[in-house]
């Protein structure tokens, strides 16, 4: 599948290094068996109203960037249809597909420092942030071991190209513990060949559970309620887990208000959406066309 | 034993510590770790003993991406670069997980032959603009790296 | 700008929301402010109308509407409705009340659940304001009296004139217009 | 004898006048308020008239039919001959505008740097009246000079048409004895009288141009009162050895000796905020003339979203116009496009920059 979108003849030696490396991956790297949790998920229970089935509200978390920020301090509804149409204007220029945290993505950006040249750099997606035309995303690798983090904003114009490598998502929203974990769960090799899921299937989550290094660590991971790591009570004394104990806030789950100060109400997104999902759809399908034209016409350039 | 813990614990109210996360600024005595091959590099390196900040050469006393700084390494007073950094960086920025210095001498010479780390593309116009005619050179630091991120 | 939190779904509510909660100021902290609306929301629930401090009142007014509606969003067969329904509702029976009564009462609804009304201060005395908070459709009689038949208020009289003489000469002038244009074809067949 | 000397006295008393009778009083008078001469208090209390729903409707409707006679009004410089108008000058002062801050975000420039914007949203303006330099005496001047010694007119312009019913009488008064219907903002510029405009002139984004500079007036935000290290950036004292209850305050206020007290001006504790600033040379970015939005550079306007703000041209002499402006004002057109843009911004339906070898 991959071979079809080779643009060079030379690559085919990349495409036979990827077959071989796939034998032989790492734990992280293993993408796992599409799980149907999501689907249990969106199942309507009895009771619910027609409207939660609203199919555009899933834009959300493919495109969690065009909700406003849910502060009224900040609000205003046409500075926020003007900061979409910018949004969308920028998004008929590059491809900025969809992606999760724990995405493993390829970004080109024009490099200022070196003229007429471009920057690459591959990474798994630890954090996205920001909404609007701030909307920011952190790719982390560890290149020649030496962990590096890149923070890219997602609208910036010197962005070329963002390449989606390996689709997945990870269990946690954040997944900064990566930078006390080995660092072999973070390790990706430059030249990574993308990984191309078959047509309609759900994004597949990655189960797997990082080992974190020995303490000292760079935050307190065992009060944050990670699923992503696997050896957290290893590292752990008793004062550790009293501490724990006392800090918990079972409380904040009832806290209805506090939900609500941070989520933009059903009714809000719904009119956000029927704006914008006209255009970013038609975009979809013209990007999903262009892809297959470039798989059919790719190899008779090479030919010729 | 936990839960009577537990119970000592709450009747103390909780001091209100900050717990904002650290700066990770580059200061005095900030230990680094030295990237490139030079001799004294590797040994202080080998031997656990990496070099510590005796002073940075900027108005701010805290150092930022390509200042200068000067080490205490092995006993010696080294010059070296600041090529990589813990702290938060600006967008497009790389942030490392250490602390990194390439050791130069006065005239901007790096010590080593080769940086084994990516060096972050900035410093090119960084250290452009640091160049004086007539000063040191420090784009021969740019020559040595092995890659650019 | 941060990103709005999108693994959860609500409805919006009907009723004001000031851009922070009010600190309610307890000795527990924020738990302690959970359990003091508890008890003010589950009141609430139980009698339907209850008389109580504005800034609690209040508070407690925006909590009670979101319980409600996402009552109605989820219904009884949802666990994490019925969770957070157990823990604001103390008295269990109300939890039946909520998803039997007041479900059923409000699904259709257009407009907020609840209802808040300043309640008359005490003359002569350094008072706190007072609310009175209730459900709508509770089975009290109506704390506002109706409107009386005020046709015959002098404003009215005069306004009711009034309108009579800007329709009169509105039509005139439509009259007007109809028949100016009628005129100038006519020339012109 | 006695009693003789007693009435002489008695009538010299009563021919003593009072006159030149001087009353001590504090010399510090501190200024009074005056409002401007065109001034009306706006706010009224709303109360319940009683009045049926058919009468109510009646209200409504004829508030409706009023303000569709305001929109549908021609822009009276449309009847003006383009020949008719003065030119600008370099000294001329033009008429400002009203804006509303409706929030912040970022454009690129053509080099690839962010830079951040604050958009301000013209909304409905109209001129409302024009008082000459001669019958003109600003509040402000405590040497008030005699009437026609100024050299600029008032003008006064209102946004956002509302409800007459929700304002005062005096305060509706303003408009409709010019045949408006009553603005919620009221705000006057002083302008050149060769730069005046009839009444119920409507104002648009376009009458400032893109790369122009502006001067922004506005409320800064109402924080309240506030101790020295908000609002003054007092460093405050240390956290911890030995420090008791002294972390966040100022210190010393004053030294001993013969300046025993506290000096005037004394930086202290007080209220923070709520205060008129001006932003002076703010550059345009930007404009959309179909929601009269501009894009200003920077995020130093004072006031939060939501917040009122004057934007006239800029008085730094650096800054100020070069070229004729639309001058007096741009005329209502229809077949404007819909965005300007500075050459230094980067279109986002631009394709993406690169970085070319030189």
């Amino acid at each position: 599948m991959s071979l079809v979108m080779r643009k060079s003849p030379i690559e085919y030696f990349n495409a036979a290094k990827w077959i071989i490396r796939r034998e032989c991956r790492y734990l992280s790297n293993l993408p796992e068996v599409a799980e149907n949790s999501e689907v249990v998920e969106d199942k309507p229970p009895k009771g619910r109203k027609p409207r939660f089935l609203n199919p555009t509200l899933q834009y959300r978390h493919v495109y969690p960037e065009f909700l406003p920020d849910p502060n009224p301090k900040f609000r205003n509804s046409l500075r926020e249809k003007l900061e979409r149409a910018d949004m969308l204007k920028r998004r008929s220029q590059v491809d900025i597909p969809e992606f999760y945290v724990g995405t493993i993505l390829a970004v080109t950006i024009a490099d200022p420092h070196a003229q007429g040249k471009t920057n690459k750099f591959v990474g798994i997606c630890i954090e996205r942030k920001g909404c609007g035309l701030r909307a920011e995303f952190t790719l982390r690798n560890v290149i020649d071991h030496q962990g590096i983090e890149v923070r890219y904003e997602l609208y910036d114009p010197t962005i070329q190209n963002i390449q989606v490598l390996r689709l997945e998502k990870r269990l946690d929203d954040k997944l900064f513990y990566l930078r006390d974990a080995l660092p072999e769960y973070c390790t990706f090799p430059i030249d990574m060949d993308p990984e191309i899921l078959p047509e309609g299937s759900p994004v597949p989550v990655n189960t797997v559970q990082v080992k974190l290094k020995p303490r000292p660590w760079l935050e307190r991971w065992e009060r944050q309620e990670l699923k992503g790591v696997s050896n957290i009570e290893e590292h752990l004394k008793e004062k550790d887990r009293v501490r724990r104990e006392l800090r918990k806030t079972p409380w904040e789950k009832f806290d209805l208000m506090k939900d609500y100060r941070k989520t933009i109400p059903i009714e809000d997104q719904t009119e956000i959406w029927g704006e914008v999902y006209n255009q970013l759809q038609q975009m979809r399908v013209s990007r999903k066309k262009m892809s297959k034209q470039r798989t059919f016409t790719a190899p008779k350039t090479q030919l010729g | 034993m936990l839960r009577n813990l537990l119970n000592r614990f709450k009747s103390v109210p909780s001091c209100g510590f900050h717990t904002s996360p650290c700066l990770n600024e580059v200061q005095l005595l900030t230990r680094l770790r030295v990237v490139d091959n030079s001799e004294i590099g590797k040994r202080a390196m080998a031997e656990g003993k990496p070099p510590k900040i005796i002073c940075v050469y900027n108005k701010k006393r805290i150092g930022y991406i390509g200042d200068r700084v000067m080490v205490a390494i092995k006993g010696q007073k080294k010059k070296g670069i600041l090529v990589g950094l813990k702290q938060t960086q600006n967008v497009k920025v790389p942030k490392f997980d250490s602390n990194n210095v390439v050791l130069i001498d006065d005239n901007g010479t790096p010590l080593g032959t080769r940086i084994h780390v990516p060096i972050p593309t900035i410093l090119r116009t960084i250290l452009k603009e640091k160049t004086h005619a007539k000063g040191a050179d420090y784009t021969k630091l740019l020559s040595i790296a092995t890659r650019f991120v | 700008m941060n990103q709005a939190d999108i693994t959860k779904l609500v409805s919006k509510l009907r009723i004001k929301v000031p851009p922070t909660h009010r600190r309610l100021r307890n000795p527990l902290g924020p738990e302690g402010r959970l359990n003091k609306l508890r008890k003010t929301v589950t009141g609430l629930i139980k009698y339907e109308r209850i008389e109580l401090n504005y800034n609690r009142a209040d508070e407690a007014r925006q909590y009670a509407e979101r319980l409600i509606s996402e009552a109605i969003s989820h219904g009884d067969c949802h666990k994490p409705t019925m969770e957070i329904a157990d823990f604001w509702l103390l008295e269990k029976e109300l939890v039946h009340k909520l998803f039997k009564v007041l479900v059923p009462r409000f699904e259709n609804s257009s407009s907020a659940f609840t209802k808040m009304y300043k309640a008359p201060k005490p003359a002569y005395a350094r008072a706190i304001e007072k609310t009175i908070l209730e459900l709508k459709g509770n089975p009290y009689p109506s704390l506002t009296t109706r409107q009386p038949n005020n046709k015959l208020l002098l404003q009215n009289v005069l306004l009711d004139a009034a309108k009579y003489d800007y329709r009169q000469t509105k039509y005139a002038e439509i009259a007007e217009k109809m028949s100016t244009p009628e005129e100038t074809k006519n020339p012109d067949s | 004898m006695a009693s003789s000397n007693l009435k002489l006295l008695c009538t010299l008393l009563s021919r003593i006048r009072v006159e030149n009778v001087t009353i001590k009083r504090n010399l510090y008078q501190p200024p009074k308020y005056r409002p401007p001469h065109w001034y009306m208090p706006k706010e009224r209390v709303l109360t319940d008239d009683m009045v049926t729903q058919d009468n109510r409707d009646f209200i409504d409707e004829v508030r409706q039919d009023k303000l569709n006679l305001q929109t549908a009004m021609e822009s009276p410089l449309s009847k003006i001959e383009p020949q008719e108008t003065v030119q600008w000058n370099p000294t001329t002062r033009r008429v400002g505008l009203i804006a509303r801050k409706i929030g912040n975000y970022p454009l690129w420039t053509k080099s690839g740097k962010k830079v951040q914007t604050t958009l301000l949203q013209v909304v409905d303006n109209h001129v409302i009246k024009y008082i000459p330099p001669e019958e003109y005496t600003p509040a402000k001047d405590y040497k008030p000079k005699k009437v026609g010694k100024y050299r600029l007119g008032c003008m006064l312009v209102g946004s956002e048409t509302i409800d007459p019913t929700t304002v005062t009488k005096d305060y509706c008064g303003i408009f409709s004895s010019v045949g408006m219907l009553p603005k919620r903002h009221l705000c006057r510029f002083h302008v050149s009288p060769n730069a005046q405009l009839p009444t119920g002139t409507p104002l648009f984004a376009t009458h400032f141009r893109v790369g122009d500079y502006l001067d922004i007036r506005a409320k800064t935000i109402d924080r309240g009162f506030q101790g020295v290290m908000k609002r003054w950036g007092f460093k405050g004292m240390p956290a911890s050895h030995g420090v008791t209850k002294t972390h966040r305050r100022p210190g010393n206020i004053g030294a001993g000796g013969e300046k025993a007290r506290v000096w005037p001006g004394t930086k202290m504790p007080g209220h923070m905020g709520n205060r008129w600033r001006i932003l002076r040379g703010v550059k345009i970015l930007r404009i959309n003339t179909k929601h009269n939005v501009l894009w200003t550079l920077g995020v130093g306007i004072p006031g939060e979203t939501g917040a009122m703000c004057y934007l006239f041209d800029t008085v730094l002499p650096l800054k100020k116009l070069q070229t004729p402006p639309p001058f007096p004002t741009h005329p209502p057109a229809e077949d404007l496009p819909l965005e300007y843009y500075d050459e230094s911004i980067h279109l986002f339906e631009q394709p993406s920059i690169t970085f070319e070898e030189t």
